[in-house]
């Protein structure tokens, strides 16, 4: 699926920091859609080990902002023809998504987001309870008493998919373009002279290229600085939990802010399960046991019958979140430094369009069009995103 | 359960806390709009041992922690102009 | 005309058909049931919310206190008593919480003169929802509720506790009734009933319960 | 027949009380002290599952926990583990993964297709159109899964527990034992936790056909006894381990959550499988699984054995079957010199056939059973001589190959392994902080020496806790415990390596050959380690087998990440009691009896309206908000969040931390108050009054009452101003009695002067009411004359009664949150949360006369200079619908502009008093001049006139609330 390279050339066209889907993605498409073949992606680790393997490959479009929404929107539409692009079944499944509102604020953010979704053309409903029971009969609707549903706002279109063999499809496509992946290849400085990029050192040694495209999700800040750039990024893990395989019994995607839950069932029959962030800064991934015990509990809130279902597996990611809960995106005042970051919670759902727009990015050194409101200066004018506008829980 | 060990009440696990976030020295309000606006919005991201702003929920307790952010050890805690006491709680 | 103060667990304890006589101008469930005494040896919940409590707080406030020859607990979190059998609890640093006992509370001094514009002390209004814990099941009650470890700390050490019990603020002491521990739990009066049906709740799986204010001072029979 | 032996000792079995039990339908009969593998097995039944993915036949492979081919339901318990759980009576027991039962698995068909299922099959098929995705998907949820959930399971709530200790010992086999021996007695407290119903570990069965181990177990467990401060818990799973030592132990019951000092893991090792062809055939097992099968619970577990040994393990095991019985046909052992010395010898003298240098090249199975195995002369690099192979009948083989250690809570506290070549195992080489390993985890298998190694750790830990312990010295790795290459490849396949994942030699050759050829993506790409059993016994031989094929040794591939839990956990355990924390005001028993139904805000519940009598929600809130228009209501606002603030420098303090002017407050009067963050966002708002010079009183949001006075604590640890502040939310309980009729009321309770002149409109003051001191405020949020009162919370109850009581004879009416927000709203009064959004400015809300830009600081100041200089984004504007707008919309339905969207509605009412629909609504900053025409995208796209009109709506000359009546 991937050629090994012993050694890495002594320049590139491009190099992209960071061997994940987005990554990936942009190298695929520079390769496939911009003609530049000459890339070098490094990877610290391997293929697809960060967030790209650690998210609970959830995929919605359902977001408040137009800029978010037409963005997010673009993604759903790439993900369906993926598995023809890479000739691999990455197991989009099409379950639908509700999220849940449990106060009559939170059915207000609904209602806001599906008349924003419906204005853009995206399939978005504020709907009832009872269409929640309908999805999935097996649902205690009061949670227990203490979290009654009200309402949800259902976005039919999203779907879960295998998110490794999102980051293989991406790599394989990329690899037979010419795309050198190099894996266990950290970066530990980037060179850059009079304000622009020069080259990356890295542990296999120096590479110049006029060009660095970082997209390293929780590694951000540590790239950022190589090149002397603040950011509003800032890293709190996000925790997961899968339990044993049961018969398929759960269809939709279900997230609720006031629970903090977003679950689904996987095709091996797994409940997949996550809750909100972390309470503080840590930049490893270490597993928690207050999390398992919070989101089991909320959980059986939801879903008593899980009584006897056992949680095999905890793992975390690093989110790299921004202060207005949309990514930091395009070029930067590093000339020929180019960044795809701040995608905290809700990276793995970007993945084609991050690298239709990065790769447009980058060949062109001149932002997308979709990506114009994510730029990194838009902090220091004070034109945060709309989606801080109504921040509740969305995976 | 992460211990914190709280100036005032001793270790405690860290359910009993409210992270703060890093310690960022307010400029002069006379700095220019992108220095005011780098501290309002940007963080120092980068992994290492940071001072933080904890608070102790059940006293109402600000204290400062210094914190290896990648190992999540606490290496000395301290209420803001006191001295300092060693965490690492075992 | 009817008392004025209520306590926060008035209608829980209604609700479980206590019997109330009024203490201190409030109606206080001096009798929960026949089983008061069997629950009080195992695992009793019991109202003392009805007891009267001075607070206050600020950097003088400790000597502030001493002046008017109110013993201070000479550490944060430590309590001692009055010699007329007042709980003198320091919150922390430079709080201070006092509170008498059944037959009300003296300190003459300090409640004359507390009031805003003092030096370095400032009045804490007190209103809590005050419970005692007595019985031999208490312990493991508390390590279903509370993720500090009591059983180290040495008995006859003045400790309070600062702390989370099922998910409530609460201060914690134990002091000792009649040779036999008590627990001592005050939270804020709006979380009272949460935090008491919580701990009856487990009370009663332990053979436990609520009980009236008589199984801790039996002298209040008379009511 | 049963196939029991006679009676052992230290069986675990009470043959005193039998137990009915059916699987499959079909009854059985067991003893307390089975699992259903062991009792199954004694009644000769030898598939007792259907593996995940091909649906072969399995029985017992480990009975150590990890048999997930053997997990079966039970009513409503799901995926339960028949190899270690505790037979009960009455259990109906099923497999879980047949489709028509175990025995006629109609999936079986998955098996012979499974040479066109090879490893990432799913990745490479059914994907084309790509429409067709989603179908496949579901095709394949069919056929996946194991166990099977009952709906009708109730929420099981288990207590949880919060436990402490200096020591805590994982495994309670030799080591683990010697070692809580040793730290207990140097005077620590120690827990010893043990997954299985008893201590004991290899103690117990690995016999080697002696008593010796037997005795050493219970002179331990004597020993141990006479310590106190040792604590034994046998059935105990230490699930997982979390930062500073903090260790979920999980027994049938509960989850007790331990603090412990020190840790040492003891948990010894798992015996590995050997690779070759039909190696899962029911009857095919582990060595340490027959041992099980007899000492533990007395089962025969073949009559004819042949054993396959790299190690002396293997010999005790041939040793321990012709103890009990069993006829052992021969004994291959893979190491070309085999065993030799005594060992050897016994075994020899049990008339036990050896052959060195010998393997298994297939097993074969007649009826879904062993009936033979194949043998054949392996060379040194482990390649098979099949020319020479020899056949022997058999219905049971031993596999004593090796072990892996079990070292998954080491990994999770940080501890580097290294691969020892000697020892044929990972082992320890880098501990985290108050960690210590004993045992097999440790590459020590021999009997003295696991008992030594124990001993020191339990002096290692309890010396670095402070205990006085002696020093003990290091204890020797035995070497060549563990083969390095158990594995006979064969043409045919069926070669398993993970049995849980179905994954087979040749699957792992072509993932390499793919491209993922480092572990972890060979993990992810094949699944290997990824099922319930976590790779307890499939990791090893994946990496044996990696390494290989790449040519480096199984350090340099090295181990993937051992995560929680070391064994799944329930999740009711897990989620224990479930508290979940609410707050009550004083007056919620009046609420409850005058019938209010409740709303959530935040932990609180809020009466929303009063249900009166057979009437709807609507025309109950229309009724109350006539009440407070034409003559009295009272609602609990006590969840308002109550600040006091005392000190000489108190007045400075809120000039910095509100937008306004707070220091020129007259003692006497409040003032409606603004806060901003840093970025000059709205983020709360009050009313701040003052009671005297040096002492104010302060309200905040219902939401922001705990963050606000918590954020103000911060600001003040950084400025040190000479103030006192006072969370006082909770000690106050607060209710506005509001209404034309309000000061009648108020009158007759108080002797305070209530006229305009000594108690104007914004005026606040402290009095008695009904005998009770309260401080009044006069505001106008619902915009009648109202009086806010607050007052100590204990005596809330007696002035809700006085006040309702004083206004029967004027018809008062409790009100709820529903009415407040129609009356507020008429008002044209905003609600931080609904009418700003996490980016709203003052000045885009309306509230830009709150703000002093003219003061030196204030939170939010500096930013919003940069904001005002940018302008508004957007502009919040009072609005009515047209007369006869086609419908009414809802808060957050968008405002449209030539297609696009130009904002949103935040509040909207149809107002009686007005006669009109109102509402507020964000808009583009240039659409704000009065008569601005609206248009509003309503339920079903329907669009609706509206007009932007001047605030407030009701009552703009403000003459209602400073009425004089």
């Amino acid at each position: 699926m991937f050629r090994q390279h012993d050694r890495l050339k002594d320049s590139y066209d491009v190099v992209i920091i960071g061997a994940g889907g987005h990554g990936l993605a942009s190298a695929y498409y520079l390769a496939r859609d911009h003609g530049i073949r000459n890339i070098a992606v490094l990877e610290r680790g391997y293929i697809g080990g960060g967030n790209t393997g650690r998210n609970t490959t959830i995929i919605r479009s359902n977001y408040l902002t137009p800029e978010g929404v037409a963005f997010y929107d673009e993604s759903v539409r790439l993900w369906q023809d993926l598995a023809v692009d890479f000739d691999l079944n990455l197991f989009y499944a099409n379950r639908g998504h509700f999220t849940l509102a449990h106060t009559d604020s939170a059915v207000r953010t609904m209602r806001w987001r599906a008349e924003v979704n419906k204005h853009l053309g995206v399939n978005s409903e504020l709907v009832g309870p009872e269409a929640v029971k309908e999805a999935c009969p097996q649902i205690d609707l009061s949670c227990g008493g203490h979290a009654p549903i009200l309402g949800a706002l259902y976005h039919a279109p999203g779907a879960i998919a295998r998110h490794d063999a999102v980051a293989w499809g991406y790599g394989r496509g990329a690899d037979q373009r010419g795309v050198e992946i190099h894996q266990k290849t950290e970066v530990t400085g980037i060179d850059v002279q009079g304000g622009r990029v020069r080259g990356v050192h890295t542990s296999r040694g120096y590479i110049s290229t006029p060009k660095v495209l970082s997209a390293v999700a929780g590694f951000t800040p540590r790239v950022t600085h190589m090149v002397g750039l603040r950011t509003p990024i800032y890293v709190h893990p996000l925790q997961a939990m899968v339990t044993e395989p049961m018969k398929a019994w759960l269809d939709p995607i279900l997230v609720s802010g006031s629970l903090h839950i977003y679950v689904s069932q996987s095709a091996r029959g797994e409940l997949v399960m996550g809750a909100s962030l972390d309470p503080y800064e840590v930049q490893s991934t270490r597993s928690t046991l207050d999390f398992v015990e919070g989101l089991s509990a909320h959980m059986l809130d939801m879903f008593p019958f899980l009584s006897h279902a056992r949680v095999n597996r905890q793992w975390a990611g690093m989110a790299d979140m921004t202060p207005d809960f949309a990514p930091i995106m395009g070029k930067t005042p590093v000339e020929g430094f180019y960044i795809d970051s701040g995608w905290g919670t809700w990276g793995f759902k970007a993945t084609p369009v991050c690298g239709k727009t990065m790769s447009h990015t980058v060949a062109n050194d001149e932002d997308h069009p979709l990506i114009r409101g994510f730029g990194l200066s838009r902090f220091e004018r004070y034109e945060l995103t709309g989606e801080k506008g109504a921040a509740s829980v969305g995976h | 359960m992460k211990i914190m060990p709280c100036p005032v009440n001793g270790p405690r696990p860290v359910s009993e806390f409210v992270y703060g976030g890093e310690v960022r020295p307010m400029p002069e309000p006379s700095c220019t709009d992108a220095e005011w606006a780098d501290y309002v919005f940007n963080r120092s991201g980068i992994p290492g041992v940071k001072i933080e702003w904890w608070y102790h929920i059940a006293s109402g307790t600000w204290f400062l922690a210094e914190r290896d952010v990648v190992a999540d050890r606490v290496l000395r805690t301290w209420l803001p102009g006191e001295d300092a006491v060693q965490g690492g709680a075992r | 005309m009817s008392p004025l103060r209520s306590s926060p667990l008035h209608a829980v304890l209604t609700a479980r058909q206590a019997r109330f006589a009024t203490l201190l101008g409030m109606p206080v469930a001096v009798q929960v049931s026949n089983a008061d005494q069997a629950r009080a040896a195992t695992a009793g919940v019991i109202d003392v919310s009805c007891l009267e409590r001075v607070g206050l707080k600020g950097p003088r406030a400790a000597e502030w206190l001493a002046e008017r020859g109110v013993p201070v607990p000479a550490q944060p979190n430590q309590w001692c008593a009055t010699e007329r059998d007042e709980l003198v609890a320091r919150l922390a640093r430079s709080e201070f919480l006092i509170e008498g006992g059944p037959g009300g509370i003296s300190v003459p001094a300090v409640r004359a003169e507390l009031r805003a514009g003092l030096d370095g002390v400032y009045p804490v209004w007190r209103q809590d929802c005050a419970l005692m814990l007595i019985g031999s099941c208490i312990p493991e009650l508390l390590v279903q509720t509370c993720n500090v470890d009591f059983a180290a700390q040495p008995v006859g050490e003045p400790v309070v506790t600062l702390t989370q019990m099922v998910g409530v603020s609460v201060t914690v002491l134990r002091h000792s009734l009649s040779g036999a521990p008590a627990w001592r739990v005050w939270c804020d009066y709006t979380a009272g009933t949460y935090l008491w049906e919580t701990l009856v709740g487990i009370a009663e799986e332990l053979g436990g319960g609520p009980a009236g204010i008589t199984a801790a001072w039996p002298a209040l029979q008379a009511g | 027949m049963s196939r029991r032996l006679p009676r052992i000792e230290g069986e675990w079995i009470d043959r005193g009380r039998e137990l009915d039990f059916s699987f499959e339908g079909q009854g059985f009969r067991g003893f307390a002290g089975d699992v259903p593998a062991s009792a199954l097995w004694a009644a000769g039944v030898r598939v007792l599952g259907r593996s995940f993915k091909y649906h072969r036949p399995r029985g017992v492979l480990s009975l150590a926990q990890h048999d997930v081919n053997t997990l079966m339901q039970a009513g409503q318990r799901l995926n339960l583990r028949a190899d270690v759980e505790p037979l009960e009576p009455g259990m109906a027991l099923e497999a879980v993964n047949t489709s028509g039962g175990v025995a006629r698995d109609r999936l079986r068909i998955f098996d012979r297709l499974s040479a066109f299922l090879p490893v990432g099959f799913y990745y490479k098929a059914f994907h084309k159109p790509a429409r067709h995705a989603g179908g496949w998907e579901r095709v394949f949820r069919k056929v996946t899964g194991l166990g099977r959930l009952d709906f009708s399971t109730p929420h099981i709530r288990t207590p949880k527990r919060y436990d402490f200790t200096d020591v805590l010992v994982v495994g309670g086999g030799a080591s683990g034992l010697s070692a809580a021996l040793a730290a207990g007695q140097a005077g620590a407290r120690v827990v010893v936790v043990d997954e299985n119903a008893r201590l004991g570990g290899s103690l117990g069965y690995q016999r080697g056909g002696d008593a010796e181990s037997l005795a050493r177990l219970r002179d331990l467990e004597a020993r141990l006894a006479a310590l106190p401060n040792v604590s034994l818990r046998p059935g105990t799973l230490a699930a997982g381990w979390y930062a500073d030592h903090w260790v979920p132990l999980v027994d049938a019951t509960r989850m007790t959550k331990l603090r412990a000092r020190a840790v040492i893991v003891s948990q010894g090792a798992f015996e590995q499988p050997a690779v070759f062809r039909n190696n899962d055939l029911p009857g095919v097992m582990l060595a340490s699984a027959a041992q099980r099968l007899m000492y533990r619970y007395a089962v025969r577990p073949m009559d004819t054995a042949v054993v396959l040994a790299a190690n002396a393990d293997g010999y005790r095991a041939a040793l321990d079957l012709a103890a009990q019985g069993v006829r052992v046909a021969a004994l291959a052992d893979l190491r070309p010199q085999g065993q030799g010395g005594d060992l050897a010898g016994r075994v020899t003298q049990a008339g036990i056939n050896i052959l060195a240098g010998h393997g298994v090249l297939e097993a074969v199975g007649s009826g879904d059973r062993l009936s033979s195995v194949v043998l054949c002369p392996v060379d040194a690099s482990g390649r098979p001589d099949a020319s020479r192979r020899q056949s022997i009948a058999c219905d049971g083989l031993l596999m004593s190959v090796g072990w892996a250690p079990a070292a998954a809570l080491l990994y999770q506290s940080g501890c580097r392994m290294v691969y020892d070549e000697s020892a044929g195992q990972f082992v320890p080489a880098q501990l985290a902080e108050g960690m210590f390993a004993a045992g097999r985890v440790n590459g020590v298998h021999a009997l003295e020496a696991r008992l030594a190694d124990g001993t020191r750790a339990g002096c290692e830990a309890a010396a670095w806790l402070g205990f006085d312990a002696p020093a003990a010295e290091a204890v020797a790795r035995t070497p060549g415990a563990s083969h390095p290459w158990p594995v006979i490849e064969h043409p045919a396949g069926k070669n398993f390596v993970d049995f849980d994942e179905d994954l087979q030699l040749e699957d792992f050759f072509n993932a390499a050959q793919e491209g993922f050829d480092n572990i972890e993506l060979l993990k992810r790409y094949t699944t290997v380690g990824m099922g319930p059993s976590q790779g307890k016994h499939s990791n090893m031989n994946a990496i044996r087998i990696l390494a290989r094929i790449v040519g480096r040794s199984p350090g340099e591939v090295g181990t993937t990440t051992a995560r929680p839990f070391f064994h799944p956990v329930p999740l009711s355990h897990l989620a224990g009691r479930g508290f979940n924390p609410h707050r009550e005001t004083p007056m919620h028993a009046r609420h409850e009896a005058l019938g209010a139904r409740w709303m959530q805000a935040g932990l609180w519940l809020r009466p929303e309206y009063y249900a009166a009598g057979g009437t709807d929600k609507d025309e109950c809130v229309r009724s109350e908000v006539r009440a407070v228009r034409g003559g009295v209501g009272l609602i609990d606002v006590g969840t308002l969040g109550k600040i006091e603030l005392f000190g000489p420098d108190a007045g400075e303090f809120l000039e910095r931390v509100y937008t306004g002017r707070f220091a020129n407050l007259k003692v006497g009067m409040t003032r409606y108050a603004v806060m901003t963050d840093e970025s000059g966002v709205v983020i709360d708002d009050g009313v701040v009054g003052r009671l005297a010079e040096e002492h104010w009183y302060f309200t905040t949001t219902t939401t922001g009452a705990a963050t606000v006075y918590r954020e103000l604590q911060r600001w003040n640890a950084q400025w040190n101003l000479r103030i006192g502040i006072v969370n006082a939310t909770g000690a106050y309980g607060a209710m506005n009695l509001a209404g034309p009729l309000s000061r009648k009321v108020l009158s007759s309770l108080t002797e305070l002067d209530l006229s305009n002149e000594a108690f104007p409109y914004l005026g606040l003051r402290q009095a008695r009411v009904a005998g009770i001191d309260v401080r009044l405020m006069r505001v106008g949020f619902v915009g009648e004359l109202g009086y806010e009162i607050h007052v100590a919370a204990e005596y809330a109850p007696a002035l809700w009664d006085a006040l309702m009581a004083a206004g029967l004879g004027h018809g008062i009416r409790p009100f709820g949150v529903e009415a407040q927000r129609v009356l507020r709203l008429e008002k044209g009064h905003i609600i931080i949360g609904q009418d700003t959004d996490g980016l709203s400015t003052p000045d885009e809300v309306g509230l830009a006369w709150a703000v002093k830009m003219e003061k030196p600081f204030f939170v939010g100041k500096r930013s919003l200079d940069i904001v005002r200089r940018r302008g508004p984004r957007q502009m919040l504007v009072g609005f009515e619908l047209d007369a006869g707008a086609a419908a009414v919309p809802r808060e957050c339905h968008l405002v449209i502009r030539g297609g696009g969207i130009a904002g949103r509605v935040t509040s909207i009412v149809r107002s009686e008093a007005l006669g009109r629909t109102v509402g507020l609504a964000f808009v583009a900053p240039d659409m704000v001049a009065e008569g601005t025409a609206l248009s509003v995208r309503a339920e079903g796209g329907v669009m609706v006139a509206a007009r932007v009109v001047a605030l407030p709506f009701y009552d703009a000359a403000g003459t209602r609330q400073k009425s004089t009546d």
